[in-house]
């Protein structure tokens, strides 16, 4: 439903330092590099000049080589994709923003300070005066509280609005439909507009009374329908960027009043008017937009800081990698998207580097690499360079360690769908050893034994070089509920024996181990993990886990399937896929946004979990969220953590760490994993 | 002569139905959801709305019904808007680049035939001179150099080869840079103080009087013009040297050498215009060549032409954006073999006169 | 000598071929004098096409290949000449019709235009004057409309009018040799007529020497003073028209003009045959050539090769047997 | 002329048009009317001479008359039989009786297959009961007859020379002893030497099997060498049909006299006292023959209001002597 | 003359035949195809090209001693071991799904140890298996793209030829109009909407291929058939009453076919670049199906680091461009032999 597109970005993972750029390949990050020699690539490892600086050609225009440029739709309430939002935060703002490489701390931006009331639900924030929109306009409270009711309003269920549309309507209202019509117009425009108009005005007046401006004083009042502990970060992503109402509505968009809200509801790409251009307050104009070619932005002079440093920003989509290197190589691009795979070819070329630490949760000083070797994992390749030590001259800096904020899943359908004609993914659809039966994973230990099939080990070496750990839990580290000491699965081969002989698919009530007339132990199984083709990680995994079953048991046949990708989600939709992966990345760092999709939402859906189960999870979900206190939050999701693991819902895989590049000459760079791209306000070059 | 293009340009329309007959037999391997593309630019996003979308543009409907629609679109009763409609220049919407094919086909195109255009004069000068230079001295240097290269070339898949120049003149040299132009020209080219008259760069930089532009683009195309040609000029070689072969053993070069007349002229007046005349109906059969040869050449050298969206289209299945290349350069096509037939009436007298 | 305007001596000529090296001239002395029409007569591949060719270095290298032999132009050697110089002696002094006038002129340009050529090359006019020169040439031909019909192309002329074409340009320049290559071959016979009748009276309007190289022995009868019969790359017969026609005195020859049925023969005879194929020389022949078909053969035919031997006054044959006699010479 | 006058192939008004093209539309503009009305008779074992320049519809006749074309108008009975409007299988048995021999021997035995399939080959399409074995022995028989070794009926064409080849030709032409045999220009393509082997082969073969052949032929020297009647035809039409010597001996037709002194003889002496009509132009456009006359426009004597006007009627003159001319009475 | 005796005896002279002797190859052949024949192995560079080719057709019959499969695994995978995206160099040591070491490797290297000969590519695929059973798809997609190709071409040319008038028109202009799609992109479009359809694997470039490969062979068989309908002999076979099957069974046809026969032999090559094309276009075999061109695609990302990973580029594009090149000697040398019926195609 939401968000698909995360799962393309498996891959992002791996490099995730900031949060990714297209769906399939990693970003590249930044940060300050030690004077150093040669604007001219030297060729690899070679030896350099004693004393080297490194500068740029042109030292105003930055130029960022990703594999793609194709902007969704430029409308802050709509936008959801990474691309969109790194043009959405350099061009538009919202009242707050993260403090630098934080996920979970914010600062003003747009708003000049925030009160909350005792029990947490109203929200007044004072608007920062004297801020204009880049076509010269003032922004108001006004249009800030107009802003915020046009999201809620016309979002629809596809777009991020669902993450604001749940602490104002409550948890599980993720869409203004769901208190028109339960969500039975979810999405559909010409639905919506047949509902009895008093019921529409009375959705958009509830709205309009949550949030509330106040132009005289300045401030707008924001009444939520519980507490909600994450709400800062809820509003510091481009969905809660603030638009010029004025401007909006001179360029056809909406008018503001709750008679007309419905036509403008669930707006596709195509009939909304702000998909391709921007009117924000942000350091950056848009200059062009060639979609599938290049963004440029330009730097906004009448900026209420400082304006950027650079003139310009320059987005070329290179999909192919090579040229991509050879960009990098011969410095015409100051970053490049890096695929985890191709990480050791820039390796070589790193002359300076840094380490994420985990203990103050910032990145270290940036070190000279005096020694290179290629053996050895991630930062571990370098030596830094001994006091008054020459470096190696190389062109690049390196990144790395800062955990990721994505993660893979392993998940179990637990009521596979038979169609007519059968499910080609379950064979035989019975217990025969020629395929496994629909309910074949509600079996509680089978879940389990494949949870104890997986390698780690090999996944996190051979797949990820090292540059990966073992996720323990759906929440990530940092957020409320993240615990080293979370239960977990580890690769345990005699557990899978013990699992297998525990489970007793033919409900004769005795255990397969045991079973005279046969039962899973003996018959085997055979049964098709797919993977989206070209998604090698996927594969790997379903390998992985394939290879560990038939050691156990030759009769346990995991067949892996490559499925073009619309084949693969259209299976995943119609839940005809017994096991699968599914990948999320995170919208704001916090751990509702992970329990409310693998849970309640699209995942839980896709596994077809039983009611109880998700009433059990939504439990965890309506206190998590309102609670305030982050020590009994935490309490709340450690809970939820072990009912994950003991039912086995899902078997989490790892999350990545950092490695990113860029040239030594760039500067400034904020790496924070949860931002959609570059933040260009603090970059500047040599 | 007049008859012979009034026939030629009579045949343009069967041809171009057939190619849109052709290309609509391919989309019929698309579920009615993908074919949606063609009318509409987001995925439906709910069942129902899909279902109406299926309806409202006849997805379902018998395949001669659907074709129509293709060609003329949908109109809407009460709003009298027209959606898709191949004859209005409708293609359909191409996902994965965000705009409607036309538009992305119209602002990448120019790029395209720029390149083709310099990448074809090498071919056909160099190619031509070669080749009459090859049959001249048959198996001299030129000869046996010319054929070892073609052949070398010629097994070489096209990626690998420009991946390797990329490497060698790029990363290592730094001479030659992949993309259209560098980004301050770009910034030139962009701006109001630019005009463009043709919207092809090289052309437009002249007539700008931007002689930093030209070169500028010129660097920027040279790998991608050497990629594309080089497979191109070893066949218009290999043609022009046989076709010189055969004509050099004419007896009216044997007459032309028994007038007296100097070899250059033997050659140049007498043999080569006859040898020319197969080598024109190569041309066309190249420009073929070439605009199949941009899909990779633009992907490597990251050439933003419509090669290039055709191979993202490609490896990310966006048949409706591929089948509106594939019509387009259809059309290209045809009106360049057009254009050959009627060269090589003007070339030959014996077709121009009958 | 000195009274000779070409003299040929001991020209020899070889192909480059995938099956071998073909002899195709091997050894060929003849003389013309001015104001002479030679005919040369032969079956295909005897080499009577190759050896003028070679004289005028026309042979295409590779694969042809002038090995041997000398030919004297008043007193030079064209075979020693610098390109350049040669094509001073090309289409000015020696000009050469060809077979096939359909192929002989360039399609693609204007008769005008080829005809000019020679003209602006040789004879130094400019545009104007040779266009001039060019209509009454055409005029001096017989080609009606003379001046319209220039700019039209060799394809929107009839067969005989482009011989009559080539032969215009083959005049063009006042050539003192004309070497006309079975300029008739390829014509109707009525058309025949037409060239042979022009040719003979330019002959004699302009004055110049002719070598006219046939396989048909009617025409040679009619135009030519004296002929050389070729066989193998050999001249094995030169002689007197009259007395060669005669006296045949190669068995070769004699075999030749007994398998020609003749127009004027009343009662039907049962034509002469000669058995067997004519020779395609692998290697240079030691024997007679004309040896496996030769109904007088004797020993010493299969040993040497005859040179040719003078018979009668002006009549030259290479033949170790004296047909009359059927004896050795 | 012992002929016994018996009439073998009688062809009558026989017209063969090929359609022309043009336009946008491909739309048929008129006809290349290559035969356009031709009768003559065949007499049982004579030879008939169909002689004439090229383009003027005598091999088009020869193929018309074997129906390889579809005739566009006339008839053409074979021993009573009329083969217009036979069909299939019927036409097919017919062709035991009527043969045809190439003008060139490259072109007209499948290189693809031996000497003995392509001589076996009508034996084994048309008699049906004959074995492997006797079609061998046939095969061998032939190949003697043509005077070629029995052994080379393994071989392929190509390793023959072009006089073999025409054996070859002949050979299957004789497989199914045929009565009549169309030899379609059977020596042109070949070397002076080779011309008379194969056409005393022919004359060998018509005395010991009683043949009667169409000889088609430009040459008018061998057509009237080997023909016991000839025909002269121009443009699609025939202008005159008499005996040898007659035709020889007084021409009526101004074309068939222009014709006759147009063949150069092999004989200086005569060549020199020899007076020629020499007609002028070309042979017009079969598309777009002239009124009347067809000959009209390089008629010596053509006579306008006359020859114009209508086409002359195609008479017998003297006994057995047909012309068509106005001027001849 | 008539008084003239002759007295030699020339009765041997009807033994004769050919000027050159003629051996029982071009006799079996026909002068025309033998001049092809022989054209082709008496050029140095074609004779070279054919020994190219008989080299790759000995590797992809004995690719299971060469390489032998992994027990129980489908051969044309080929074996990974391990799934890191870094190339390892040659000679490192298998670590999984290691497979038997074959006969020779040991007498050969004297090596006990079976190791990664030529490297492994990104994702830990052997090289040395990748091209050894790679040689086998080569020669089985080239082989069956051009028999499909010809066999349509052929049917398509003689029915066009035969039957001539509208027939020919119709089937004339269809061929145009498929050759108006740049043969590339339109195979690229097929196999792309074959792909989702039925799956990764050879089939839908396969069927793409043939789809637009046929067009060219089709216009040369007509135009073949054509010339050979007016030739002599088929007049000849007609004249003695030869029955129409197989006047064009007997003559038409195996006169006409030859070139194309030839032609398409060296299309065998080409089709190993197409294939190669549409991998790097992302359009192929499943990952890991022993398929040259996508062995070349793992390398695609490499390439610009050849210095540390030339291996992973270079044994499988030499292995190619050798492939290729062989087929190519061959063609270009058929491309003299053959000249004018060759203009225009490429």
């Amino acid at each position: 439903m939401r968000k698909l597109f995360a799962i393309l970005s498996l891959l992002v993972v791996a490099s995730m330092v900031l949060a990714a750029c297209g769906p399939t390949t990693a970003p590249v990050t930044e940060a300050p590099a030690a004077p150093a020699a040669t604007v001219a690539p030297a060729p690899a490892v070679t030896e350099a000049p004693a004393v080297a600086t490194f500068t740029s050609k042109d030292p105003t225009t930055f130029t960022v080589a990703e594999s793609d440029v194709s902007i969704d739709t430029l409308d802050p309430a709509l936008a959801y994709d990474t691309a969109s939002g790194e043009i959405l935060q350099n061009t538009y703002e919202g009242l707050v923003f993260y403090d630098g490489e934080a996920t979970d701390k914010f600062v003003p931006q747009l708003a000049e300070s925030w009160t909350t009331s005792a029990d947490g639900t109203v929200w007044t924030f004072t608007i920062r005066k004297g801020v204009k929109f880049h076509n010269g306009d003032e922004m108001t409270a006004a249009d800030v509280a107009y802003s915020f009711q046009r999201g809620l309003l016309q979002g629809g269920y596809s777009s991020p609005q669902w993450l604001l549309a749940e602490p104002f309507f409550g948890v599980g209202n993720d869409d203004i439909t769901m208190i028109i019509d339960e969500g039975a117009s979810a999405d559909a425009r010409d639905t919506l507009v047949a509902n009895d108009p008093a019921v529409l005005t009375a959705a958009c007046d509830k709205v309009q009374a949550a949030i509330v401006a106040d132009d005289a004083a300045g401030t707008v009042t924001m009444t939520l329908a519980q507490p909600w502990g994450p709400f800062l970060a809820t509003i510091a992503q481009s969905w809660g960027s603030v638009m010029d109402k004025k401007w909006v509505m001179d360029n056809g968009g909406w008018d503001g009043t709750c008679a007309t809200w419905q036509n403008f509801y669930g707006m596709a790409s195509s009939d909304d008017p702000f998909s391709a251009i921007e009117n924000g307050t942000g350091p950056f104009k848009l200059d062009s937009l060639k979609q599938g070619e290049e963004v440029v932005m330009v730097r906004n002079d009448a900026y209420w800081r400082d304006p950027a440093k650079l003139e310009r920003v320059v987005l070329k989509s290179v999909p192919e990698w090579g040229t991509r290197f050879t960009m990098m190589q011969a410095g015409d691009a100051d970053l490049a998207t890096v695929p985890p795979a191709n990480r050791s070819q820039m390796d070589e070329l790193v002359g300076a580097f840094q380490v994420y630490d985990a203990a103050s949760n910032t990145y270290g000083p940036v070190a000279d690499v005096c020694n290179y070797d290629s053996t050895a994992l991630a930062a571990a390749k370098y030596t830094a360079c001994a006091a008054g030590e020459a470096g190696n001259g190389a062109p690049f800096l390196g990144r790395f360690g800062r955990p990721g904020i994505s993660q893979d899943v392993i998940l179990f359908n637990f009521a596979i769908q038979q169609p007519e004609g059968g499910n080609q993914y379950i064979g035989s659809g019975a217990l025969d050893g020629n395929g496994v039966t629909p309910d074949f994973f509600a079996d509680e230990h089978i879940r389990k034994a494949f949870g104890y099939a997986f390698d780690w080990e090999t996944f996190i070496t051979d797949v990820w070089k090292g540059e990966a750990v073992q996720s323990l839990q759906l929440t990530l580290p940092g957020m409320p509920g993240f615990f080293l000491d979370t239960p977990h699965y580890a690769l345990d081969l005699d557990k899978v024996t013990a699992e297998f002989k525990l489970a007793d698919l033919d409900h004769d009530g005795i255990a397969a181990g045991d079973d005279p007339e046969g039962d899973v132990w003996t018959t085997g199984f055979r049964v098709q993990m797919a993977y989206n083709q070209g998604n090698n990680t996927r594969q790997t995994i379903a390998e992985i886990l394939a290879g560990n079953l038939s050691g156990i048991n030759n009769k346990f046949v995991v067949e892996t399937l490559g499925l073009p990708w619309a084949a693969y989600l259209r299976a995943q939709r119609a839940k005809l896929l017994p096991i699968m992966t599914g990948g999320w990345l995170e919208d704001i760092h916090d751990p509702h946004n992970w329990y409310q999709p693998y849970t309640t939402g699209t995942y839980g859906g896709r596994q077809n979990l039983p009611a109880d189960i998700k009433d059990q999870f939504k439990a965890f979900l309506d206190q998590g969220v309102a609670e305030l206190d982050p020590v009994k939050r935490g309490e709340i999701y450690k809970q939820a953590n072990q009912l994950y693991y003991d039912l086995a819902v899902g078997i989490p895989l790892v999350l990545t760490t950092s490695h990113g590049y860029s040239q030594r000459w760039v500067d400034g760079v904020i790496l924070n994993p949860i931002f959609p791209g570059n933040y260009y306000y603090t970059i500047s070059k040599k | 002569m007049t008859t012979y293009i009034i026939r030629r340009l009579l045949l343009v329309p069967f041809l171009l139905m057939g190619v849109t007959i052709l290309i609509f037999g391919m989309l019929q391997f698309l579920s009615p959801v993908e074919r949606s593309a063609l009318y509409v630019r987001d995925f439906p996003k709910n069942e129902k709305a899909l279902d109406a979308i299926i309806k409202r543009y006849g997805l379902d409907r018998p395949m001669y019904e659907q074709y129509w629609r293709w060609l003329v679109g949908v109109v809407d009763v009460a709003t009298g808007e027209r959606s898709g409609g191949i004859l209005f220049g409708d293609l359909g919407y191409s996902r994965t680049s965000s705009q409607p094919v036309i538009d992305l086909i119209l602002s990448r195109f120019p790029n395209t035939l720029d390149l083709t255009i310099w990448a074809v004069a090498p071919v056909i000068l160099v190619g031509i001179w070669l080749g009459v230079q090859a049959a001249v001295h048959q198996n001299g240097i030129i000869d046996q150099a010319a054929r070892i290269f073609s052949i070398i070339g010629t097994s070489f898949p096209t990626f690998v080869f420009g991946l390797l120049m990329l490497m060698i003149f790029y990363a290592n040299l730094g001479w030659f840079e992949p993309g259209r132009l560098a980004d301050e020209y770009m910034r030139v080219v962009n701006s109001d103080a630019f005009r463009h008259y043709t919207s092809l760069i090289t052309f437009d930089a002249l007539l700008n009087g931007r002689f930093d532009i030209f070169i500028d683009a010129l660097r920027h195309m040279f790998l991608p013009i050497l990629t594309l040609s080089y497979i191109s000029w070893a066949t218009f070689l290999r043609v022009t040297r046989s076709s010189m072969l055969e004509t050099l053993r004419m007896e009216y070069v044997t007459t032309a050498r028994a007038k007296g007349l100097p070899e250059r002229d033997v050659i140049f007046k007498h043999a080569q215009p006859n040898a020319m005349i197969p080598v024109v109906t190569l041309a066309g059969g190249s420009v073929v060549g070439l605009l199949g040869g941009v899909v990779i050449t633009e992907t490597v050298y990251n050439y933003p032409g419509i090669g290039a969206a055709a191979a993202k289209a490609a490896t990310t299945l966006d048949v409706v954006t591929m089948l509106g290349f594939a019509l387009f350069n259809g059309i290209i096509l045809i009106v360049a073999n057009l254009v050959v037939d009627i060269l090589y009436a003007t070339v030959d007298p014996r077709v121009r006169l009958s | 000598m000195s009274d000779l305007l070409l003299d040929v001596q001991g020209l020899e000529t070889q192909f480059r071929t995938p099956d071998g090296i073909v002899h195709a001239v091997n050894g060929v002395s003849f003389g013309l004098k001015e104001g002479e029409t030679l005919g040369v007569v032969g079956e295909s591949g005897c080499g009577k096409s190759v050896t003028m060719l070679s004289v005028l270095r026309l042979i295409a290298s590779p694969p042809g290949k002038v090995v041997a032999g000398k030919a004297f132009y008043r007193g030079q050697d064209l075979l020693q000449m610098s390109d350049e110089e040669i094509r001073h002696i090309r289409g000015a002094q020696m000009a050469m019709i060809f077979q096939d006038p359909m192929t002989s002129l360039n399609p693609v340009m204007t008769i005008g235009r080829q005809l000019i050529e020679p003209l602006m090359l040789h004879l130094g006019m400019n545009k104007d004057q040779a266009n001039a020169r060019a209509a009454e040439l055409l005029e001096m031909v017989g080609i009606p409309h003379a001046s319209e019909r220039l700019s039209d192309y060799p394809h929107q002329y009839s067969g005989g009018m482009r011989q009559r074409v080539m032969i215009a340009m083959a005049l063009s320049c006042n050539p003192q040799i004309l070497i006309a290559d079975e300029p008739t071959t390829a014509l109707d016979v009525t058309i025949q007529a037409q060239i042979i009748e022009l040719v003979k009276r330019l002959r004699d309007e302009l004055g110049m020497a002719i070598i006219w190289i046939t396989h048909d022995l009617g025409i040679v009868a009619g135009l030519a003073q004296r002929v050389l019969v070729m066989y193998g790359g050999f001249i094995i017969e030169e002689s007197q028209v009259i007395d060669l026609y005669a006296n045949p005195s190669h068995p070769y020859t004699i075999g030749l003009l007994g398998s020609l049925p003749r127009l004027d023969e009343i009662e039907r005879q049962r034509l002469f045959s000669i058995e067997g194929m004519p020779p395609v020389l692998y290697n240079k022949p030691t024997a007679c050539p004309f040896a496996p078909r030769c109904k007088w053969v004797m020993d010493r035919c299969w040993q040497e090769n005859p040179a040719l031997t003078e018979v009668s006054p002006e009549h030259r044959v290479a033949c170790w047997v004296d047909v009359k006699t059927g004896k050795a010479r | 002329m012992e002929n016994t006058h018996q009439v073998l192939l009688q062809v009558k008004d026989l017209k063969k048009h090929f359609p022309v093209f043009r336009g946008v539309f491909q739309r048929q503009v008129g006809a290349v009317r290559a035969v356009d009305g031709v009768s003559f008779d065949v007499y049982r074992g004579e030879t008939l001479g169909l002689v004439g320049e090229s383009g003027c519809g005598k091999s088009t006749t020869g193929r018309t008359i074997l129906q390889l074309y579809k005739p566009t108008a006339g008839s053409v009975v074979f021993d009573g039989i009329n083969l217009v409007t036979l069909k299939g299988e019927d036409m097919r048995h017919m062709r035991q009786r009527i043969q045809m021999i190439f003008q060139d021997p490259y072109a007209s035995l499948n290189p693809r297959m031996t000497v003995g399939e392509i001589i076996g080959e009508p034996i084994m399409v048309h008699e049906s009961a004959v074995t492997a074995k006797q079609i061998e022995e046939r095969v061998a028989a032939l190949l003697n007859k043509v005077n070629l070794n029995p052994a080379f009926a393994s071989r392929y064409p190509h390793e023959f020379s072009g006089g073999q080849r025409q054996r070859i030709g002949i050979a299957r032409a004789l497989a199914l002893k045929p009565d009549f045999i169309v030899c379609d220009e059977p020596i042109s393509a070949l070397d002076v030497s080779i011309q008379a082997q194969v056409v005393n082969l022919l004359e060998d073969m018509q005395q010991e099997l009683g043949l009667t052949y169409l000889f088609i032929a430009h040459d008018l020297s061998m057509v009237k060498h080997i023909s016991d009647r000839i025909a002269v035809m121009y443009l699609g039409v025939v202008m005159e049909l008499a005996d040898r010597a007659n035709l020889y001996a007084e021409p009526m037709h101004p074309y068939t006299q222009a014709l006759l002194s147009a063949v150069p003889i092999p004989d200086p002496r005569l060549e020199a006292q020899r007076r020629r009509t020499i007609l002028e132009g070309d042979v017009p456009s079969p598309v777009n023959p002239p009124s009347g006359c067809r000959f009209r426009t390089r008629c010596p004597i053509a006579e306008i209001g006359l020859c114009d006007l209508s086409q002359p009627e195609f008479r017998e003159v003297k006994p057995g002597h047909f012309v068509a001319c106005h001027k001849v009475s | 003359m008539a008084e003239i005796k002759p007295s030699g005896d020339n009765t041997l002279l009807k033994d004769t035949i050919s000027i050159r002797p003629i051996g029982r190859v071009e006799r079996f052949l026909g002068p025309e195809n033998y001049r092809i024949v022989t054209g082709l192995l008496k050029t140095p560079a074609s004779f070279i090209g054919f020994v190219l080719i008989g080299f790759f057709i000995f590797i992809a019959v004995f690719a299971p001693l060469i390489a032998p499969p992994l027990e129980g695994r489908d051969p044309y995978q080929i074996p990974r071991d391990g799934f890191s995206s870094d190339p390892r160099p040659m000679g490192t040591e298998w670590k999984r799904n290691r497979p038997e070491m074959p006969f020779w490797y040991q007498p050969l290297t004297g090596q006990t140890q079976w190791v990664h000969l030529l490297g492994t590519s990104e994702g830990q695929y052997d090289i040395f298996y990748g091209i050894i059973w790679g040689t086998r798809t080569a020669f089985f997609t080239g082989l069956a793209v051009t028999f499909a190709t010809l066999l349509i071409g052929i049917v398509v040319g003689s029915v066009s030829a035969y039957y001539g008038g509208w027939v020919d028109n119709i089937i004339m202009r269809v061929v145009d109009v498929l050759l108006i799609l740049p043969g590339i992109l339109a195979a690229l479009i097929l196999a792309a909407v074959l792909t989702p359809r039925i799956g990764k694997s050879l089939i839908p470039t396969m069927a793409a291929l043939i789809a637009f490969g046929w067009m060219g062979y089709s216009r040369i068989i007509r135009g073949d058939i054509l010339s050979v309908k007016e030739r002599d002999y088929v007049m000849a076979a007609r004249v003695i009453g030869v029955k129409d099957s197989r006047i064009l069974f007997r003559h038409i046809i195996p006169n006409a076919i030859f070139p194309t026969l030839v032609l398409a032999s060296l299309a065998v090559g080409e089709v190993v670049l197409s294939f190669a094309a549409l991998s790097f276009l992302g359009i192929g075999t499943e990952v890991g199906y022993a398929d040259w061109g996508q062995v070349l695609s793992f390398a695609r990302n490499w390439i610009t680091s050849l210095n540390t990973y030339w291996y992973i580029v270079v044994w499988p594009g030499v292995t190619l461009v050798l492939y290729v090149m062989g087929y190519n000697l061959v063609g270009d040398a058929l491309r003299d032999v053959l000249d004018p019926r060759m203009r225009g195609r490429s």
